[in-house]
């Protein structure tokens, strides 16, 4: 029992209120307070002991006793990564605002960035059903306001987007809510009502609860991703975002999606995630191709970003799903998910300071940029080549251990996704072409980054190359954890028994404490 | 004559004062309408009252008739008032709250 | 002897009770109420509610009613103001539903299991202090076992008298006591018609306000 | 054992140093100094290779296989990835001559890159390059091998649209990319094929149990390697990014798209030798890839009037010799003429150059003429490479492929079939070098020359990219606003002149009967290969291919002399004897054709369908619009019930309530 | 004869309020002005104060009053606690409004603490006389209140159609009351549920289960369960806001108070029959409510399709008859009441401040020009949409706990899909608030020619010659209305955050019935 993680996690929120009272430095408060969750993180990192499977620095407290909720927070190798990735994110999205004169000004802003940063956080931290249900949603509310107050479009459009944004991403949330409280009470039908996640994992539901109950999920979490052909929101949400806010959008709370699955679906639902993988494993095939196809097709530098996160989410699932004996899959995901946040958040920032330059967001009124602006290229090509997974980035052993990972199972699916490997590299260089080379666009005004977008961009590349020289970093700390998350449902769609699993073992094992102690009332009772 | 006799009559007045409220547009007649209904209530709850030999349904139709006294005196009070407003004593008319 | 004076009774009750919702002038709407109160005062004696009988005919055929014909004397009463649009189709479905109602009611009232609904109830025992339906026993009742719905009804007497007496008392517009005085007297002088002065509860407003009172064709529907 | 160890990391990173100071020194290195700083670690990176060499050389037989790791890469969930190099007979082999070869290229570069804007970035680029192609060489498992593979790919396209701003130049990057990543899927997948039938990523481990993977997972996974192999040596059906690499400066052709990067799939296949010799069809799959490519770019060259596609086309005809070699088992044949091809075609296309560059960036041979008295030294070299390339003897070129065709006849069986065209490809080989030579280099001096022998140097006016007619970019200049010949600059003299001598001389390390120098070197790479030991082609193999080869390719000269030299209108007359095979040479084949109907298109209406149709009907439409447009339906209904109507309202409740009594009357 | 005997401490409580409404009445008669507009509510909110109090005191008496017509339990106690604050929020948000000026400002009170006592009494009867009685007692004043602002036609309107039907409504009810009598031979709620549960096919029987229909309608009516919702939305609009306020909140409580105790005392035995009933109207109500409320523009009428909606939800907690439905039911009934005090708070200011009345547009820009009021409104709206970290997302997860539990996984279902529906509309209020430019927060209107401050929306600054002039309008909002919202918005997140306290108070409560599981 450890303090540390609520102090982690609240630390961005807290600082997000501090914001409002500091006025004029609110950026630098929130930043502040992003900066100090982002440094202990990489302490519990370094701390981190990569050879337990458990959760540590566990939090437990009962929040609301008689619904059976607990206020439990852990860590463990699925979301350590992930954690870093968040910290990290939103310090360098926060430093970008506040760099941003139009919205350095606006504690507001702050606020709900900092806040935005505590929701990803517990979501993340949460080791108790409801709680993770609750940051999942709550994360979404900062970003409304985010997008509906600094957003770059036209206000109807963006109340319109916006809402559709939310009630879509909501529908899918809320029907989660709806089927974590079913797991609650139907999973352990003889104890009092819980939703720890260890408790709840020790006995499977029935089957039919848990299919419907993992629809509820996969729902959620699809949406989230976003994942064809559930990404309507997608293209206005990411249209109508304040950039700073749309990069930690995507790099972020895509991922607490994919997460989700690990974290509770797979565990949790065994049976079901068996009986529907090939329905997941073909729409994140989907996502990849469909995504990979709108990615080259359009113009709009935003939306091309967006479809390659549905593509690249795509992928993610796909490693999810894969059910593997090694579980190859399962860490490829985290690891991509934690690859993708790290370039997508650059990304973003360059669309940024493409537009800055040509005057606009479309592909088509670029172009030319790179003779004058020789740094912003470069880092852009590493990011660019990060992006489509070229071999040496982490990126790539991401995917090579997602597609490995499916390749081992169903080999046909990995040989389609491969596809979508291909077209990566078409629409990224397309990108980076478009908007580098080629002749120079009609209102282009080329000039290189100033030392603030460095401060912002050069970490975040430095992290992408970190990453790609040690992938083994964020790998050797998941490798006791996420296998095993997977394990059961392994178990299932090998048609192993899971009588043998370690669940059924302890469930009997309690049943028979409990005979035992009955036999030993009833002595008791007797003379 | 058994109960069942006056609980068939009694329903009736209870059919006729509701279906008085779907039709009636004077809000005057609409409260009488209301009386039907509530004095069809009391027949019922007397016969019942005789019908299990205790008093409390009669008790029962003593309130119902205070409270349907009450409901009276306030709403020909609201009749009074909308007329005092020059307001079109129809119902019909009231239509300035909708959607 | 009974028979007869059930369905005599019953016939004035419905008979009564479809003079209520008869199109008519309200006054002779009342009439028929009073007729149907008198007749159900009558059912109730036969179901030996003695008591409530005599209160039905003492305070609500007799007193609410003569309220109720103040009031239509007041108001006007007469329902022709306007004819303008009306809920569309209601009067057919309203009857058809009322028929939907009653014929529910008698299924659930008289299709009941309960061997008593065919009896006739409680017999009359003199041979008890009090018998049923004797006014000693209901007062009995009314003062024990229901002593708070008693008082209760008490305190509901107060608020629909205050009730009556806040919608119904003529003010000299509140809303403008602290406001400008001169106010008050350009109020005063616009005073319309039919706020409620004596003469115009006495002998209604006169022809040719009312036509003012109807509003000009094509105006939106809805009042004023 | 550890100082190979040291020496290849050095090798290895000093280039990357070179990448990186050039790259984050753009500012501070002025004038020539990063030509200067790339070409001096590379010259450091050659010592380096050389020394590992030798220490390599120093080790028992049995040790030459000396693996250096450097930390875990992604040794999870069954996987061993580590950053590991292994130094072996092959990789140090192919490490000196590739260093060699590109100190000298970069040293050409210095010279012939000078004035252009992007210097420094050229030689950022270009020393990344040579770091990507040892790592790929040196890489001690696929893990790094897909890493070099990638990296090779990306350099690659990075100096293909080294001028960014031509239009062509990016199109011809992507289209390389993309085709290479197509061979990294190839790659990996293949990969895939082989862990799961070995459990290890490491070569030396996989090699071991290659034995034990099933045959089919052996045959796909070749298969697949070989997929990579020949996107990245523009082999068919993946060979068409070749001839539009050509976009990028001279020296990149010489280096990258000639010498070392599309020579990578050869060293793939004799690296994977244990494999491919479990797997008899991935193998024959691979030989006759080979010899086809080899004989339909030889066509090619014929027709085409490109300068530096020529060169090209050859080069691909010259790594499906490569590729016949190493997939028929005659793997140190096939290593050995990629050793002599890095010489004499970095030459050819380092004298190409050279003559572009008096053309002031035309490439076309038709608007050349007579520049052997322009630019002699030039024409020199350019007679060398083209005599080593068309197989004269004793020149390098002779020797090699000579050794290819007669270890390929070894084999027996089918195998004679490819040789016979390997033969037939030769004479057309000698055929278009020499058209080539006869065309730019005799005959009347065009302007260019003349005004060059005046001691002046061409300049076009208007630069105009010569695909498109397009007004070239002067910022991003093409090819920059200097342009640079041999017989003026001594960098450029002095690198041509080291590799004409090697042209000539390289073959003499393996004469048949005489030495066997590489084989014996080679030995330790290949222990335990079953053709390694079996095929020895008898004496009279040997001399008669090395006759009927010199034969050939002396009667190609004879033919390419009679036609361009002495009736250049027989040229006319063969085109419009052969017209439809010439249109068919012509047009490439039509592969470029035939790839876009089944990939670009397919993909491209995919693309428009999902946008325009998909998009809108499905994705907003049914899953966002139906709801939405359920939901508005819902509130306009619910809101007309709302009538304002008082009776309604009653109505309605009376409504309800004899629903609520008749769902219980029902239930009683 | 003997009187019976009365626990006049566990009356307390009626009594407190019952008697301050009359003081409150009697003070009313004094001429000073200060006495009626400032000791007259002042007094209001200590009889509310003392009220809650006493009820306080009263938690733990669990004790039949006076031949079991009342009960006094902590179910009741709680609800009581509930009806003093919507109450006291009610006086506040009353106090300078125009309405108690119309009617007379000791009227006004009084009938609000009289309804305040039928509330009192309703969801402590225990006998379906005391019962009715209750629900006249709650209702009648409301029809009055409703009508206050005389001088507005809606006001009037509002009144009426609220008498009407709510008419309908008690008619239905007595009649059913009538049904179950006869059925049961009892007007006591224990003596229902004996005769219930005695050996027979009572259960079954077509009179018992018809009088459960109609009591049900009754009762559904007050809790604005749709199909019998039409009058909430016209009512809520057209009634003054402070009492649309304490409607809103106070009716809701008592009507599922009273829900919860006679079907899940009196009628628990045929639970398996109206739990489906209720099942289906819950869901009707949930649509219904959601749709619509979708595009209105009246802030009033939105949140009066809302409870609508609410009321949908809140039928969840009663169908599943377990302790668990209780307290969830309950536990939402609090935090229901403070989310929408908040909203409604704010709505009122805003019908103050500006001359747009309660149309969404009067909200423009209000998160930049009036911070104090957006924030709770903003609170209130995420609350009401269901939201993490307020009242409202816990109060739906223990319905959908409750429901869960009880084998109602559908219902569960209807209600997140419901609550994703009601984003549409709730942060479309929000989209207004923070987004546009304020409006000008001070619109001259000429003082014969505008209409009421609170005037309808619709019927616009009417300059008809007849209408009666408006009070000069005010620039600056009223503190005590600010607070009101301030104050409930931060009980929503305090219940969003810190729920326990809450929870063993609901406990308590749902612990009174002791008949469930």
């Amino acid at each position: 029992m450890t303090i540390h993680l609520s102090i982690v996690l609240w630390l961005p929120a807290v600082a997000g209120v501090l914001a409002l009272a500091a006025r004029r430095f609110a950026g630098w408060v929130t930043l502040a307070g992003s900066l100090l969750a982002f440094a202990y993180s990489v302490v519990l990192l370094i701390d981190f002991n990569a050879s337990s499977g458990s959760l540590q620095y566990v939090t437990d407290e009962a929040w609301i006793e008689q619904l059976g909720i607990h206020y439990k927070l852990g860590v463990d190798g699925l979301n350590l990564a992930l954690i870093v990735l968040t910290t990290f994110g939103f310090t360098a999205c926060t430093l970008w605002a506040a760099l941003e004169r139009d919205v350095a000004r606006t504690p507001q802003f702050f606020f709900w960035m900092g806040l935005a940063h505590s929701a990803v956080l517990g979501a993340l931290f949460a080791q108790d059903l409801i709680l993770f249900v609750l940051f999942f949603d709550l994360m979404l509310v900062p970003f409304f306001f985010l997008t509906l107050i600094w957003g770059p479009t036209p206000r109807p459009d963006r109340v319109r987007a916006i809402l559709k944004l939310f009630i879509y991403t909501l529908v899918g949330s809320l029907l989660m809510l709806a089927g974590a409280i079913a797991t609650g009470v139907l999973s352990l039908p003889n104890e009092a009502t819980t939703f720890v996640l260890s408790d709840l994992e020790r006995i499977a539901m029935d089957e039919g609860s848990q299919r419907w109950i993992f629809l509820c999920f996969a729902a959620a979490f699809l949406v989230k991703m976003p994942a064809f052909p559930v990404h309507g929101w997608m293209p206005d949400g990411y249209r109508n975002m304040p950039l700073p806010v749309l990069a930690v959008f995507s790099a972020v709370l895509s991922k607490v999606a994919a997460y989700g699955f690990l974290r509770v679906v797979m565990p949790l639902f065994p049976d079901a995630a068996a009986e529907f993988q090939m329905l997941a494993l073909l729409i994140a095939l989907a996502s990849i191709l469909y995504g990979s196809a709108m990615a080259f097709t359009t113009t709009e530098t935003r939306l091309i970003l967006g479809y390659s996160s549905v593509a690249q989410l795509g992928f993610i699932t796909l490693g999810v799903f894969a059910l593997d004996d090694a579980g190859d899959g399962a860490q490829g995901a985290i690891l991509q998910s934690v690859n993708h946040g790290l370039v997508v958040l650059p990304a973003f920032f360059i669309v940024g300071l493409l537009a800055a330059r040509a005057g606009s967001e479309d592909l088509r009124d670029m172009g030319g940029v790179a003779f004058r602006a020789p740094v912003l290229a470069g880092l852009f090509l590493i990011v660019a080549l990060a992006t489509l997974a070229m071999p040496g980035s982490a990126n790539f052993v991401g995917e090579f251990m997602i597609l490995f990972g499916v390749f081992d199972v169903k080999i046909v699916i990995a040989i389609v996704a491969f596809t979508g490997v291909v077209l990566a590299s078409v629409y990224m260089l397309r990108m980076f072409i478009r908007s580098m080379h080629d002749r120079v666009g009609p209102s282009v005004d080329s000039r290189d980054i100033r030392v603030r977008d460095g401060l912002v961009l050069v970490p975040l590349v430095a992290a992408i190359l970190f990453l790609a020289l040690y992938p083994q970093l964020p790998l050797e700390k998941g490798e006791q954890t996420i296998p095993s998350r997977v394990q059961s449902a392994r178990q299932v769609l090998a048609g192993e028994e899971i009588a043998v699993d370690p669940r059924e073992a302890a469930a009997e094992a309690a049943e028979a404490e409990e005979e035992a102690e009955r036999a030993r009332e009833g002595e008791g009772r007797e003379p | 004559m058994s109960i069942a006799w006056y609980l068939a009559v009694s329903a009736f007045i209870f059919a006729i004062g509701a279906g008085g409220v779907l039709v009636k547009r004077n809000p005057l007649v609409i409260l009488l309408c209301l009386e039907l209904m509530l004095n069809a209530a009391n027949l019922a709850l007397i016969a019942f009252s005789r019908m299990h030999g205790t008093h409390d349904g009669q008790v029962f139709a003593l309130i119902v008739m205070v409270v349907a006294a009450c409901e009276v005196t306030v709403g020909l009070g609201v009749i009074v008032a909308m007329y005092r407003r020059r307001l079109p004593v129809d119902v019909d008319e009231m239509r300035e709250l909708q959607g | 002897m009974a028979e007869v004076f059930f369905f005599v009774a019953a016939i004035g009750a419905i008979a009564g009770a479809f003079g209520v919702i008869r199109e008519w002038n309200p006054f002779y709407n009342v009439l028929a109420l009073v007729v149907h109160l008198i007749s159900l005062a009558a059912l109730f004696l036969l179901l030996r509610a003695e008591f409530v009988a005599a209160a039905q005919v003492v305070v609500y055929a007799g007193a609410v009613m003569v309220l109720y014909v103040f009031v239509v004397a007041y108001v006007g009463g007469d329902p022709p103001l306007m004819r303008r649009p009306t809920a569309p189709g209601l009067r057919g479905l309203a009857v058809l539903f009322a028929a939907a109602l009653l014929v529910e009611l008698w299924i659930a009232l008289l299709g009941t299991g309960l061997k008593a609904v065919d009896g006739e109830g409680a017999g009359y025992n003199a041979a008890v202090e009090d018998p049923f339906g004797s006014p000693g026993a209901l007062g009995n009742a009314l003062l024990t076992k229901f002593l708070i719905p008693f008082e209760l009804a008490s305190l509901l007497l107060l608020v629909a008298a205050v009730g009556a007496v806040v919608l119904a008392r003529r003010r000299r517009g509140a809303a403008l006591e602290e406001s400008d005085p001169t106010l008050v007297s350009v109020v005063e002088a616009l005073r319309p018609p039919g706020t409620g002065t004596m003469r115009e509860g006495v002998s209604g407003l006169p022809d040719v306000e009312r036509r003012e009172l109807a509003p000009a064709k094509g105006e939106p529907e809805g009042g004023w | 054992m550890t100082s190979v160890k040291t020496f290849a990391w050095l090798t290895l990173l000093f280039p990357l140093a070179g990448c990186i100071v050039n790259a984050l020194g753009y500012r501070v290195l002025r004038g020539k100094a990063p030509g200067y700083v790339g070409t001096a670690v590379l010259f450091a990176s050659f010592v380096s290779a050389v020394l590992m060499l030798f220490a390599l050389q120093d080790l028992a037989a049995e040790e030459r296989h000396v693996r250096a790791v450097a930390w875990d890469y992604m040794a999870v969930g069954g996987f061993d990835g580590q950053l590991a190099l292994l130094i072996d007979p092959l990789s140090a082999f192919m490490t000196v001559t590739i260093t060699g070869v590109s100190s000298l290229i970069h040293l050409y570069s210095v010279a012939y890159m000078g004035g252009d804007r992007g210097y420094a970035r050229f030689f950022s680029y270009l020393n990344f390059f040579v770091f990507s192609m040892l790592l790929l060489i040196l890489a001690g498992n696929f893990i790094f091998l897909i890493v070099g593979w990638a990296f090779v790919g990306a350099a690659s396209y990075l100096l293909i649209s080294f001028w960014f701003r031509r239009t062509t130049a990016t199109a011809a990057g992507i289209k390389a990319f993309v085709i290479n990543v197509l061979g990294d899927v190839g790659l990996v997948l293949g990969t895939f094929f082989i862990f799961r039938g070995t459990g290890t990523l490491d070569y030396l481990g996989a090699f071991e149990k290659a034995g034990e993977i099933s045959g089919g997972d052996v045959t796909a996974g070749c298969i697949l390697l070989l997929v990579g192999a020949f996107a990245k040596s523009a082999q068919i059906p993946l060979h068409t990014w070749l001839a539009d690499a050509m976009e990028g400066p001279t020296p990149v052709s010489a280096l990258i798209h000639a010498a070392t990067m599309v020579t990578a799939g050869v060293y793939l296949i004799a690296r994977m030798w244990p494999l491919f010799e479990e797997s008899e069809s991935a193998a024959a799959v691979g030989a006759i890839i080979g010899c086809l490519t080899l004989f339909v770019s030889a066509t090619i060259g014929l027709v085409v009037t490109d300068l530096k596609r020529i060169i090209a086309y050859s080069t691909m005809s010259q790594i499906g010799y490569m590729v016949m070699a190493v997939s028929s088992g005659a793997y140190v044949a096939g290593i050995f003429h990629f050793y002599t091809h890095a010489f004499f075609k970095a030459l050819l296309f380092m004298a190409a150059g050279s003559v572009i560059a008096a053309m002031a960036g035309v490439q076309d041979i038709d608007r050349m003429r007579g520049f052997r008295g322009a630019m002699p030294f030039t024409f020199g070299c350019f007679v060398i490479g083209g005599l080593s390339l068309a197989g004269v003897p004793p020149f390098a070129g002779f020797v090699s492929k000579d050794e290819v065709l007669a270890y390929v006849a070894d084999r027996g069986d089918w195998h004679v079939a490819l040789v016979v065209v390997g033969y037939i490809t030769a004479f057309i080989t000698a055929l278009y070098t020499f058209r080539l030579i006869f065309r730019v280099f005799f005959g009347e001096p065009s302007p260019e020359a003349r005004e060059l022998e005046e001691g002046h140097l061409h300049h076009a006016d208007v630069p105009r990219n010569p695909m498109t007619g397009e007004e070239e970019d002067t910022d991003v200049g093409f090819p920059g606003p200097e342009h640079h010949i041999a017989e003026r600059e001594g960098p450029m003299k002095g690198a041509m002149g080291v590799l004409a001598f090697f042209a000539v001389f390289a073959g003499f390390l393996q004469i048949p009967n005489v030495t066997d120098a590489l084989d014996t070197f080679m030995e330790p790479t290949f222990e335990g290969s079953r053709f390694h030991e079996e095929l020895h082609p008898s004496d009279a193999l040997t001399f008669g291919g090395l006759a009927i080869g010199a034969a050939f390719s002396l009667a190609g000269i004879a033919v390419a002399y009679l036609i361009w030299m002495r009736r250049p209108e027989i040229a006319a007359q063969v085109r419009e004897r052969f017209r439809p095979l010439h249109t068919l040479f012509v047009n490439k084949w039509y592969a470029d054709e035939a790839l876009d109907r089944l990939f670009v298109r397919p993909a491209a209406w995919f693309g428009r369908f999902a946008q325009q149709t998909f998009e809108r009907v499905v994705v907003n439409g049914l899953f966002v619009g139906g709801p939405v447009g359920l939901v508005r339906a819902g509130s306009a209904a619910v809101r007309s019930r709302q009538s304002g109507f008082l009776r309604a309202y009653a109505a309605l409740m009376v409504v309800g309530l004899t629903g609520v009594v008749l769902w219980l009357l029902i239930r009683a | 004869m003997k009187g019976p005997h009365i626990d006049w401490e566990a009356l307390s409580p009626l009594v407190a309020v019952m008697g301050g409404a009359i003081v409150v009445l009697m003070a009313g008669l004094l001429r000073s002005r200060f006495v009626r507009e400032s000791l007259v509510p002042f007094l209001t909110i200590v009889t509310l104060g003392a009220f809650a109090g006493l009820s306080i005191w009263q938690w733990d008496a669990n004790v039949d009053l006076v031949s079991a017509a009342l009960r006094v339990d902590a179910f009741a106690m709680y609800l009581n606690l509930l009806f003093a604050v919507a109450g006291i929020a009610a006086v506040l948000l009353s106090w300078r409004a125009l309405a108690p000026r119309e009617s007379a400002h000791g009227e006004y009170y009084s009938l609000l603490l009289f309804s305040v006592g039928g509330m009192a009494v309703l969801v402590g009867a225990q006998n379906t006389v005391t019962l009715f009685l209750g629900f006249e007692l709650l209702s009648i004043p409301l029809y009055v209140l409703c009508a206050t602002e005389m001088r507005r036609a809606t006001s009037l309107e509002s009144g009426l159609k609220y008498l009407v039907i709510g008419s309908v409504g008690s008619a239905t009810l007595v009649y059913g009351l009538a049904m179950l009598y006869g059925a049961t031979g009892s007007t006591d709620f224990s003596g229902m549920a004996a005769a219930l549960s005695a050996e027979g096919d009572l259960p079954s029987d077509s009179l018992l289960l018809g009088g459960v229909a109609m009591v049900l309608v009754g009762l559904a009516f007050k809790a604005s369960v749709a199909p019998f919702h039409q009058w909430t939305p016209d009512v809520y609009e057209g009634a003054p806001t402070p009492i649309t306020t304490f409607m809103a909140v106070a009716t809701k409580a008592a009507a599922f108070g009273v829900l919860l105790r006679m079907m899940d005392v009196a009628l628990l035995p045929v639970a398996d029959d109206w739990g489906a009933v209720l099942g289906a109207l819950a869901i009707v109500s949930i649509v219904v409510g959601n749709v619509g409320a979708l595009g209105q523009s009246s802030m009033k009428r939105l949140l009066a399709w809302s409870s609508v909606a609410q009321a949908g939800y809140l039928l969840a907690g009663v169908v599943v008859a377990t302790r668990l439905g209780v307290r969830a039911t309950l536990f939402y009934l609090a935090v229901y009441l403070v989310m929408n005090l908040a909203a409604f708070a704010v709505v009122l200011a805003r019908e103050r401040e500006t001359s747009l009345g309660d149309h969404v547009d009067a909200l423009a820009g209000l998160g930049w020009s009036r911070p104090w009021l957006a924030w709770p409104l903003t609170i209130a709206m995420l609350s009401l949409a269901g939201i993490p970290a307020t009242g409202g997302f816990i109060g739906k997860v223990s319905l959908i706990e409750a429901a869960v539990e009880g084998g109602w996984t559908w219902l569960a279902i209807a209600i997140v899909l419901g609550s994703a529906a009601s984003l549409a509309y709730y942060l479309r209020v929000l989209a207004v608030m923070w987004m546009r430019p304020g409006v000008e927060t001070s619109s001259p209107v000429p003082a014969l020619a505008g209409g009421s401050s609170e005037l309808d929306p619709a019927e616009g600054p009417d300059p008809g010659p007849s209408d009666e002039t408006a009070p000069p309008r005010r620039t600056r909002g009223h503190f005590e209305v600010t607070l009101v919202a301030v104050v409930a918005a931060l009980a929503t997140l305090a219940a969003g955050v810190y729920p326990d306290p809450l929870f063993d108070l609901v406990r308590d409560a749902g612990d009174s019935f002791r008949g469930l599981l």
